[in-house]
Order: structure tokens, then sequence, then C-alpha cells
């Protein structure tokens, strides 16, 4: 009993092992929201497509937040769309993820300087990956995918953090 | 038709107060003082001759002193009171097309900034309406007659017209913070 | 009976992140159940302010941001404002400059109308048509990747003519694809576009009398469409289009009343065999010399004001250009064919069905960003 | 009554149509690349694997740029040409030939290569791939094809500071840095010296009046 | 099952309940099992047909994708949103679920094996089948969603509506079979095709054409899929829905695919029948039922990739305009063309092989359109180069 207690106390095997097998799950699950705004929209439609295949990943697109597990943004944010896009994320169930697409996402890109693009979508929700290009092909967008597929396999769900 | 044969008609038919622009540009143009618009506009559009059914563009621009190319033409351009903006104002114009005839021509007139009104033509071409609507929102022209002018790009809460040139882009916009950030800045030339 | 039976209208708010309307354009529609009583499109969700960001930028620097302006076919939007500028400085181009721009943007019309019909597909629940159309877009990317490096934004053609010359080996890839795409998009027809179920969706959908269509200036396919047979490529000819051979597809009513959505969407299926004609025609004509003109790092062209249109694949995109003589545009202003495109959409949607509205805005090719600039 | 058995007789045939259609896709092979297996930048493999003419990212393709200071002369066009401010060089006056490091070897020999081109010396260069719209202007703008887009696209970060590629190394700018500070206090002596040979001169002039 | 328990020593009564919520835990397993493979089934399938491989990194071939996709939607956080109904939300879900789960009570996997033979099989499917329009709807209203909303009523009514020309439609086998009972219309049945219910008559072709249309309108597959319709409606009833909930709409949609294919194989398509002499071996008929059951699906597969979707009013014209006038012929003929070949058996029989034969003509005509596209899709850019085509 004591050896299993401490098992639960630090992060011991059993732990480690279903938290290992949930974070494999999700890695190889993450479900997408189909949520283009702008010409990244188009290469996210193109990784969808038959030449890269996001779907080889476990990923499917999906049209509701609620169901979604990452949020690509892809494509320039303006400050009227700033909002919704904080509503779409607080509409996502935990665990989420997003992976900013883009140099619009990242940063405003080329319309930084405008007066209604969002310096990056950064300021609104949390990023876990940024991807540069204007707009990056499809396999950078795969990239991407698999780095934050690292990112969650690391993570402690039932262990302490 | 071209240009000037447009523009003959229109002050043979019409009592409109207008000039023929010719200027170095491609582009030759029709000014009409901005009281007498939709009268010309009504012309050119019902003259069998002249048919213009479509209304390809609308369009307008802050014209400050230093861009000002042909204000002397403007022999009966409506005078400012304020001296000091008597050079500033909004200029406006519209792209005719006709399908009947296949000829165009543009036409443009002149508002002061103090108080810009302008009647509206979406009595004579309905595809008016959004693009009046888009002048308004980024540049603050008033149509007159109008049936529903409010903002179309912009949130119904912005504050001023981003295409004037006088225009500062705003730091925050409902408590989105949008100040440049700490690279953007390091990365702009010395000097700004 | 009724009169006492008080009933609400259902407002729904569609957007602006919403699978069918392609980008963020968002829609405020009242309803009598599935039926449509009143639609307010409220647009804007993408305005980058490009028209004011070209006034702080120089004149060969702005020719990517017209990518963006209309990504799905930038080669086009590169295309209208290149031309706009010369224009207005009165720049001569070589010929083989101008072939080659219309060779690739008569690919990025294909492209264009690939991703349209596909789109349209896609809100009709079909969607490996779609697919199978990004599969074969996927071949013209490669080709203009070839050519200028990017697969999307290419900011290929400059003022005074094209970026790069063309790669060896690009004709014989291109003439490849043209035998091969002409093949396969008559089969993805046979899958979607004579699929009965299809045509039932469009057929008979959102009429657009041609009076209409002039009325609210519809352009391009959707003026073609509604049975009015003009093209700014012939109409207004530029570059070297009189010298080309091809036809201007209108809507004939082929599956129900003149100007319905099935109109609109079979204008574009056949404008690609259009475009197949053209680029071989180029490619068999196309002569040697030099690809750009000379052209100073730094230009002025001289006081004026344009207004330029050329045929873009969602109609006439038109560049008005006011230059007093500066090395950035004092004004510029861009008419495309989906903000009026989208203006008519309150009209017809009067008493059609929710599904209906999709059709709809998958048969007039609107595209947010085009449509917000 | 004729369009009732009309509507059931087009409809049955475009549902044959359709299926066999997507039979015929099932049955060919699909064009997927399976991208991290498979290295897309080479044609070749592809071609091998896939036994298509799909083709893989041509040598032109416009990736994240990347800096030669061999050959860059510092001339500041690209930084023009950049329509969007990604791209910033900061100089100092260089005499190019004596720089060296804390242990006394020269670290900038790449200003000996081309001394003629010569006269600045970058402490930064630093581009913003986070903001970069890969357009190429700058690299058509640039006169000793020193900036040049790369093919790669691989460049995800989990922050964004990580985007901004720096690509003076810090040793080389702080010698940089050093030298141009010498350099400027020999200028600045050599001014004074010259100020005061003048001013002594004027003495001299005025004395001999 | 009793009896293994009862080997261990346990009274009658406690036997009797334990075996009983075994059986169900091993019939749920299977459900969760059926329903899972099948969204691998699909993905993977939908992949070929758009030139894309779909799912393949997890296990082999992607095979266990479905528990990846199974694991994280469990553990995903469970959100009820705001001015919904909580009840009806929460419980939306499994009145789906029940109402699929209990028509595999009465699906006979082969000759023989089946959980509850009722003498009313074909009825209570019928019956239990309406529970899921009762949870569509109810998740529909409780979401406090207008689109949820929408798509409840859809649903409702497409439901309800093409719940008659099924109904209809599955009389003829009724009037074949002269039982409702599951085993005995499988019975009525032979092994050879010209004995299945399916090629029995052109009557029976015209009702198995009905049945199978109204099973895919009630499935809620395309091209009927308009109360979950992905370009309209967002995700319909279940736009809501995250985590666990979605997962139980999300198998019990899946497994419905199953069911349907079951209940057609059963009914139409000879079931597990087996020749005769080796009707005795169990494993076998199962692997025949699986096997055609197995096409079925595959087959509303391959529709569902492959047309477009109806609209509302269109759907409800089919329904009472086509659907329901045909299957009154389909029974009136039916039952005309038996009193005429009343004594007539080996006119039936020429008539089903007749039939059948038709049946494979179609199929020739098929294939050959098919290989006349592959070839086209393979024209120039698909096809190999000269140096690998030298070797």
């Amino acid at each position: 009993m004591k050896t299993l207690h401490n098992s639960f106390e630090s992060d011991g095997f059993v732990l480690t092992s279903i938290d290992h097998l949930i974070n494999l799950a999700r890695a190889n699950s993450l479900w997408y929201l189909l949520f283009s705004t702008a010409c990244c929209g188009i290469e996210l439609m193109q990784t969808g497509g038959p030449r890269a295949d996001l779907e080889r990943f476990g990923s499917a697109p999906r049209a509701v937040p609620r169901q979604a597990d990452l949020m690509l943004v892809a494509g320039t944010i303006t400050l009227k769309m700033a909002s919704r896009v904080k509503v779409l994320y607080d509409q996502m169930a935990e665990p989420r993820y997003v992976i900013s697409m883009g140099s619009c996402a990242n940063s405003g890109g080329l319309f930084q300087a405008s007066y209604s693009v969002l310096h990056g979508v950064d300021r609104v929700i949390p990023v876990d990956v940024y991807l540069p290009g204007c707009p990056p092909r499809p396999e950078a967008l795969l990239s991407a995918l698999i780095e934050l597929q690292n990112k969650v396999k690391k993570e402690k769900y039932l262990r302490k953090k | 038709m071209n240009t000037i044969g447009i523009y003959e008609l229109l002050k043979e038919k019409t009592n409109v107060v207008a000039s023929f622009q010719e200027v170095e540009g491609p582009t030759p143009s029709i000014y009409v003082r901005s009281d007498f618009l939709l009268e010309a506009m009504r012309f050119l559009k019902e003259d069998e001759e002249l048919k213009f059914e479509i209304l390809m563009n609308q369009t307008a621009f802050h014209e400050t002193e230093d861009s000002k190319l042909f204000w002397h033409l403007y022999f009966d351009a409506p005078k400012d009171q304020d001296e000091s903006h008597s050079h500033e104002e909004l200029r406006l114009f519209w792209h005719l097309y006709s399908y009947t005839h296949y000829h165009r021509v543009v036409i443009e007139s002149s508002i002061p900034i103090g108080n810009p009104v302008i009647d509206s033509v979406t009595s004579i071409w309905k595809g008016a309406d959004w693009l009046e609507r888009e002048t308004y929102d980024l540049l603050g022209i008033q149509f007159e007659g109008h049936p529903d002018l409010r903002r179309i790009m912009m949130p119904e809460d912005w504050e001023g017209y981003p295409l004037r040139k006088d225009y500062v882009n705003p730091t925050a916009y409902q408590s989105i913070d949008n100040t440049p950030s700490e690279i953007t800045r390091s990365f702009q030339p010395k000097g700004k | 009976m009724s009169a006492a039976l008080k009933t609400d209208y259902l407002t729904i708010n569609m957007g602006p992140q919403h699978p069918s309307t392609h980008g963020v354009i968002r829609f405020i529609i009242k309803t009598d159940g599935e039926i449509i009583h009143e639609c307010d499109p409220d647009i804007g969700y993408l305005h980058r302010g490009i028209e004011k960001l070209a006034e702080s930028v120089s004149w060969q620097g702005f020719v990517p941001f017209t990518d963006r302006v209309d990504y799905v076919c930038a080669m086009n939007a590169n295309l209208s404002y290149s031309m706009a500028v010369e224009k207005l400085m009165g720049l001569e181009i070589p010929q083989r400059a101008e072939y080659i721009r219309v060779i690739v943007s008569e690919l990025n019309r294909i492209s264009s109308h690939a991703i349209a019909i596909g789109a349209a597909n896609m809100d009709m629940g079909a969607f490996t048509p779609f697919v199978h159309l990004l599969r074969e877009r996927e071949h013209i990317n490669d080709l203009l990747e070839m050519i200028c490096g990017a697969r999307l934004t290419y900011n290929y053609i400059c003022i005074g003519g094209v970026n790069y010359d063309l790669p060896p080996g690009f004709k014989e890839k291109t003439l490849e694809f043209l035998d091969h795409f002409e093949v396969v998009v008559e089969q993805i027809n046979r899958l979607i576009s004579y699929n009965q179920i299809f045509i039932k969706r469009f057929a008979n959908v959102a009429v657009v009398p041609p009076e209409m269509a002039m009325q609210y200036n519809l352009v391009g396919p959707n003026l073609r469409g509604s049975g009015v047979k003009f093209d700014v490529r012939v109409a207004e000819p530029y570059s070297i289009y009189p010298e080309l051979d091809f036809d201007v597809p209108v809507g004939e009513g082929y599956e129900g009343t003149l100007g319905d959505c099935y109109d609109r969407y079979l204008v574009r299926v056949k404008e690609i065999r259009e475009s197949i004609k053209i680029i071989r025609q180029c490619l068999q004509r196309i002569p040697g010399g030099e690809h750009k003109a000379v052209v100073k790092n730094v230009i002025k062209p001289p006081k004026g004001h344009i207004y330029f249109r050329t045929e873009t694949p969602r109609g006439d995109t038109g560049y008005f250009i006011y230059s007093d003589g500066k090395t950035s545009p004092n004004r510029l202003k861009i008419r495309t064919g989906s903000f009026t495109a989208m203006s008519i959409i309150p009209e017809i949607a009067k008493g059609v069905f929710i599904a209906d509205l999709v059709a709809i805005i998958g048969s007039l090719d609107v595209v947010a960003p085009e449509l917000d600039r | 009554m004729g369009g009732y058995f009309k509507n059931i007789k087009n409809g049955f045939q475009s549902v044959f149509e359709g299926l066999s259609v997507t039979m015929a896709s099932m049955l060919v092979r699909p064009v997927t690349v399976q991208y991290p297996e498979t290295d897309i930048s080479s044609n070749e493999t592809i071609q091998r694997s896939y036994k298509s003419t799909l083709m893989g990212m041509p040598e032109n393709y416009r990736g994240v740029l990347g800096v030669n200071l061999e050959t860059c002369t510092s001339c500041g066009l690209c930084v023009k040409a950049c329509p969007i401010e990604c791209i910033v060089i900061d100089t100092v006056k260089c005499d190019k030939t004596k720089l060296t490091d804390n242990s006394g070897n020269t670290v900038l020999n790449r200003f000996t290569q081309k001394e003629a081109l010569k006269t600045r010396a970058s402490t930064r260069f630093d581009i913003n791939i986070g903001k970069c719209m890969f357009c190429g202007l700058c690299v058509i703008a640039c006169p000793t094809r020193a900036i040049q887009h790369t093919n790669i696209f691989e460049m995800n970060r989990h922050n964004l500071d990580d985007l901004v590629i720096a690509f003076v190394p810090e040793e080389e700018k702080r010698a940089a840095m050093a030298r141009g500070e010498e350099i400027e206090k020999e200028a600045a002596a050599k001014k004074a010296a010259k100020a005061k040979a003048a001013k002594e001169k004027q003495k001299e002039e005025k004395t001999d009046d | 099952m009793e009896s293994i328990l009862l080997g261990l020593g346990l009274e009658e009564a406690t036997a009797q309940i334990l075996g009983a919520i075994l059986k169900a835990l091993i019939v749920l397993l299977f459900f969760v099992t059926v329903g899972g493979v099948l969204t691998w089934v699909e993905r993977r399938l939908s992949g070929f047909m758009q030139s894309r491989l779909g799912p393949n990194r997890v296990g082999p071939q992607g095979f266990l994708q479905w528990i990846a996709d199974g694991v994280k939607l469990v553990f995903k956080e469970d959100l009820v949103p705001d001015g919904a109904d909580r009840v009806l939300f929460r419980l939306a879900p499994y009145f789906c679920l029940i109402g699929v789960f209990c028509t595999l009570v009465v699906l006979p996997w082969g000759s023989g094996i089946i959980i509850a033979d009722l003498n009313v099989g074909l009825f209570y499917f019928i019956s239990i089948t309406s529970l899921v329009v009762i949870g569509v709807l109810m998740a529909g209203w409780s979401s406090n969603n207008k689109w949820s909303l929408l798509g409840g009523m859809r649903a409702a009514a497409q439901i309800v509506s093409y719940e008659i020309p099924v109904g209809l439609g599955l009389l003829v086998p009724i009037l074949i079979s002269g039982t409702l009972s599951m085993q005995g219309i499988m019975a009525s049945q032979g092994w050879l095709p010209w004995d299945w219910m399916l090629f029995k008559s052109p009557f029976t072709v015209l009702s198995f054409f009905i049945f199978f249309v109204g099973s895919l309108a009630e499935a809620n597959r395309i091209p009927f899929d308009l109360p979950e319709a992905e370009s309209e409606l967002v995700s319909g009833y279940c736009t809501e829905y995250t985590g666990f909930r979605y997962a139980v709409f999300f198998l019990s949609e899946w497994a419905n695919l199953f069911v349907v294919g079951a209940l057609t194989t059963v009914v139409y398509l000879g079931g597990g029948n087996l020749p005769g002499m080796i009707s005795g071996l169990w494993v076998v008929s199962l692997l025949v039922f699986f096997l055609k059951t197995g096409l079925v699906v595959f087959l509303i597969i391959w529709i569902r990739w492959t047309l477009p979707r109806f609209r509302i009013d269109q759907l409800m014209k089919l329904s009472w305009k086509y659907l329901l006038p045909a299957a009154f012929l389909a029974f009136f003929g039916q039952a005309l063309w038996m009193l005429l070949t009343w004594k007539l058996p080996l006119v039936q029989l020429a008539m089903a092989v007749l039939i059948f034969l038709t049946f494979l003509v179609l199929l020739y005509l098929f294939i050959k359109r098919v290989s006349v596209n592959i070839k086209e899709q393979k024209t120039s850019v698909n096809s190999p180069l000269p140096a690998e085509a030298g070797k």
C-alpha cells in the first residue's frame, strides 16, 4: 500500500504510464477548428487536401469549437474579429491548443502598420506554436503540428504540475 | 463617346455647372459642382446617347494642400468660410460605364471637409448603396438620401475616419491592447 | 385565426466563423423556420486597411499587398495593379513579359475557379469533388511555384514586366498538366456538376435577372451568369488578349431560369476550358526576349488619376490610383467583384431556405479578403 | 408527369456516374506525399517513391531568408526595399582589416576579401521572420546577392522572440563595435589634430600678418 | 452464460441477474468496438476516395485511431453551456445510444445466433429506433442554440416522414416470409443470390431501394444528413456537445450504420444463410453475415462521400412524392405477383434469376465505367516516368 501511495505521490509508474497513454491519445487526435480568415486558410485547405493530408495524423476538421482541440489561427485577425476569436477560444473545451499560422497571426505581419489589424493573435489568446510563413506551405503546417504533438506528449495531466 | 463629347453634351442639354478636366495623366474627367451632382448623374444615365447603366466605382479621398493637383481649375468650387482650411477638401470620383455604348466617363466633385455632405446616387444606381457606405465609413462623407447609411467595414463603435490623412492609428480597441510590440519598435528605422 | 397567432421571426447569427461563409463574413438572418425573411450581411471582419497602407509604401512595394487582396487569384491582382501603374506612367513592357503575364494569370484563373467550384460543392455537402479539385490545383501550385518560388502569394508580376523569367521545362510541364486537367475536370463535372441532386440544389435558386445584375453592378462570371455577354478582356482589351482566340461563356438558363445559381456555377466551369485554350495559344506563340523593362528602383509616376480594370476570376477588379507624383500613391482604391456580389445578397436572399443562402454564397464566389480588403 | 420520371432516371444516372468516379479514385494510388518521412525538398525522391510527376519544392523556393555576411556590404538597399520594416541593419564605420577578438585572432576576415566594397561593418543584421511576408523584394534589390531565400520552411517556435534571426554573432558585433569606436576615436583625434593644425596655421598666418 | 455462473456456485437468481449484466456488457463492448472501428474505416475509405491516405499513424495502418479519439474525448473537459436545459442536455445522448443499442437484441448474427428471437422482431426494430429521434430532438432543444434547434427540428421532420416509406417498404419481405420474426425472415431466404429477398421479384427490388434510401435518411447519412449539415447548420443538433457526450453521439451514429447494414443483410441479402451441408457451422455463418454487412456499410460510406446533400423541401418531396407511392406500388405489386404466381414456383425462380442477371449486367457496365475513369485519372501526371517504365 505504501508503495502505491508513493507512486501517486511522486509521479510514480502508474500515473506516468496512464499519463503517457492519455497524452498519446491526445496528440494523435488533435481535431482542428475550421477557422480560416485569410490567405493561410487556402493553405490550410491544401493541407487538409490530398497532397499533404493532415488527417494522417488523426486531425479531423471540425466546424464547432466545442469539439475541437486545436485552433489553427490561419490568417489576419482584425480588431473587429479579435473579440470573436476570444469567444471561439473560450468555447473550446480543455485541453485546447493554438497554432498561430503565418505572419499575420504571429505579429500582424505585413498589415502591422494598419489601423485595424491586431498585432499578433497572442494578444488575445495564448499560443502554443508560432509558425512563420506568408502563407506557410502545407508541409510547414504539418511540421508545426508534429511540434505540437511533441509538446502534448510531454504534458502532465494526472501527475502534479 | 469620349469625355469631351460627353462634357459638351452635358453642357448643352442641362444647366449643370461643370468643367472639363484635362490633365497630363491618362484619364480626363468632368468636374461637377456638388449641388448639381444628382441632376448630372440622372442625365448621364437616362440620355439615349450616353446610357451609363453602370456605376463601376465610387470613391473619394482626403485632399490636403500639398496633394492638390489642379484646384486652381475649380473656377466655381464652393469656397470654405474658414480660410485656414480652404485647400483641404474631400474629392469624390464616380466611374461610369455603359453596356450599351461601351464607353466610360469619370465624374468628379469636391466638398469641404468641414461640411462633408453630398447627394446620394442610390436612387439612380442601386449598386451605389454599399460603395457609398464604404466611403462614409472610411472618409466620413455624409450621403444625403442614402437609405441605410452606417458603417460597413469598421465596427459601429469605431472612432474617426481611417482614410483621412490626419487619422492616427488607435493603440487600443475594446480593451484589446494594440500598441506595437518591443520587437516591432526595435525594427523601426531610427528617427521615426 | 392567423391574425391572433403572433409569431416572431427567429434571428440567427451566421458567422463570422461559419464553415460556409468562405472566410469571415457574418450574416444576421431573420427566418421564419427554415425560410429566410431578411438577411443582412455584416462584413469588415477582414478589413485590413490595405488602401491606407498603400499610401505609405513604395509603388513596387505595394505589389505583395495586392497578392493578399485576393489571394485565390493573386496573379490577376498583381496584373491589375501593375498595369494600372504602367498606364499611369506610360510604360511599355516587353512582349515576352505580356505573354508570361497572360499565361500565369490564366493558370491562376483556373486554380481560382477550382476553389470556387470546389467550395460551392463543399457547401452542398459533397466533399470529395472539392478534394479532387484541390488535388488538381496542387499541380498549378507546383507550376507557379516553379516560376516564382511561392505557392499562393506570388509577387511575380511587377511594374515593368515579371520578376523572373520562365524556368526551363515549364512549357512541357504546363502542356502535360493541361492535357491531364482537361480530362479530369470533365470527370469531376460528371461527379458533381451534372449530378441531379446538385442541379436541383442550384437551379432556379436566387435568380438574378440581367437588369438587376446591372443595377447592382455584378461583374465577371456573376454578370455573365445572368446572360450579359461582357468580358473586360474583350470589351476593353488589354495586354495580348486581342490576339487570342477564346469564347466568353454566358448563362443560358441551362437547367432552369436564366441567372440562377446553376448558371453562375456553370459559367465558371466553362471558363476553365477557355483558360486552357488561352494558355495553349500563349505557350505556342511566346516570343523570346527580355522579361522586364528597365524600371528605376524608386519610381514616381506623374500626377494624375486612373481607374484601370482587368478581368479577374471574380469579375473585373478595378484599381483607382491617384498619384501626386510622389514615391507612393496618394489614394488607392480597389473595386472588387466580391464587394458588389455581396451587396446583392440582401435582395436575392429573401424567401429562400437557409440552405439556399449557402448555395448563393457559393455560386457568387465571395471571398472575404477581396470583399473587405 | 414526364418530369417526374425524368427526375428518377436522371437521379439514378448521376448516382451511377458519381459512384464510378469515386470508385476509380479509390483504386488509383493516393497522391499523398508523406511529409516527415519523405524529403520534399528533393524532386527525385518524390518522383521515385510516388512514380509520378509530382514536384517537390523548387530550388528557387522562397523560404526563410538567409544572409551571407561575407558578401554583404551593409548597403541597406534591402531595408529600403522592404515595405514592412522587417529587416534592420546597424552599421559602424570600419577599416575592415584589423578586427580581432579578445585573444587576438582576426574574426572579421570577411572584410579583407572585398575591401573595395566594404566601408561599413554591420553590428546588427536582424530579420523578423515572424513578420516577414516572403515577397522576395529584398532579394531582388540586393546588389551582391548576399540576402537570399533558403529552402527552410519549418521554423516553428514556442516563443515569438525566437523568430527574430540575428545574423551578426554577438562576438563579431562586439568586436566591430569596439573597432568602430576605435576608428571613431581615431577619426575624432585626426579631426581634432586637423582642426588644431588649421588653427595653428591660422595663427601662423595671423602672426605672419 | 448462466450455466457458467451456476457452475461457479452462485444461486440461480443471482446468476440470472449477473448473466444478464454480463451479456449486456459484452454487447456494449461489441457495440463500442463496431462503432469505433467503423469511424476508422470511414475515414480511411473517404481518404482513398479523395486520393489521400487518411489516418495511418496510430497502430498498424492507423487502426487504433478510434481508440485515440475515444480516449481523448473521454478525458476532455465536460461543458454544459449556459442557459442549456441541464437535465435534458445530459440525457439526450443516451436516448440516441439506447435507440441504436437495443436493436442489437433482435439482430440474427447467423442462423440460430440471436439474443432474443422476438416474434415481432422487425416491428420492435422499427419502433425502438424511433428513440433516436427523441434523443436528437432533446439535444436540439436543450442546447439553447438556434442551430441545434434547427437541426433537431430537421431531424424530427426527416426521421418521422421517412419511417412511413420504410415501414411500408418492409411490408414486402414480411408478405413473402409471412413472419415478423428476424430469424423467420432470414430462414425464408436461401444462400443462393436468387433465393435472396432482394432478387425475388421486381417489387422486392423496389422495396429494397425504398428501404435503403429510407434507412440512409434515418441514419442521417449524406445525401440526407440535414440535421447535422456541416456547411449549413454548423454541426446541427450536437453543436454544443463536447467530450464524452459527444463521443456517445458519435458512437451511436456509426453503430447505427452497422445496424442498418445488418438489417439490410438479414432482410434482403439472405443474412448468414449457408448451403445445406455446412449449415451447422455457426462461425462460417457469422462470417458470411459480417461480410455482407460490411459490403452494405461500404456502400453507404461510398454514397456518403459521393453525393451532395438535399434541401429540406426536396427531402420531403422525395419522401412523400416519390418513395411513398413507390412503397404502395411495391406492396400491391408484390401481393398481385404472389397471387399470380401462386402455383408457379418455376416462374418465380426464373424471375429471380433474370433480375440477378440484370444486376450482373449493371455491375459489368459499372466496372467498365470505373476502368475508363481510372484511365482518365492516370493521364500523364500520374503516369510512370520514362526511366521507370523502361525497367
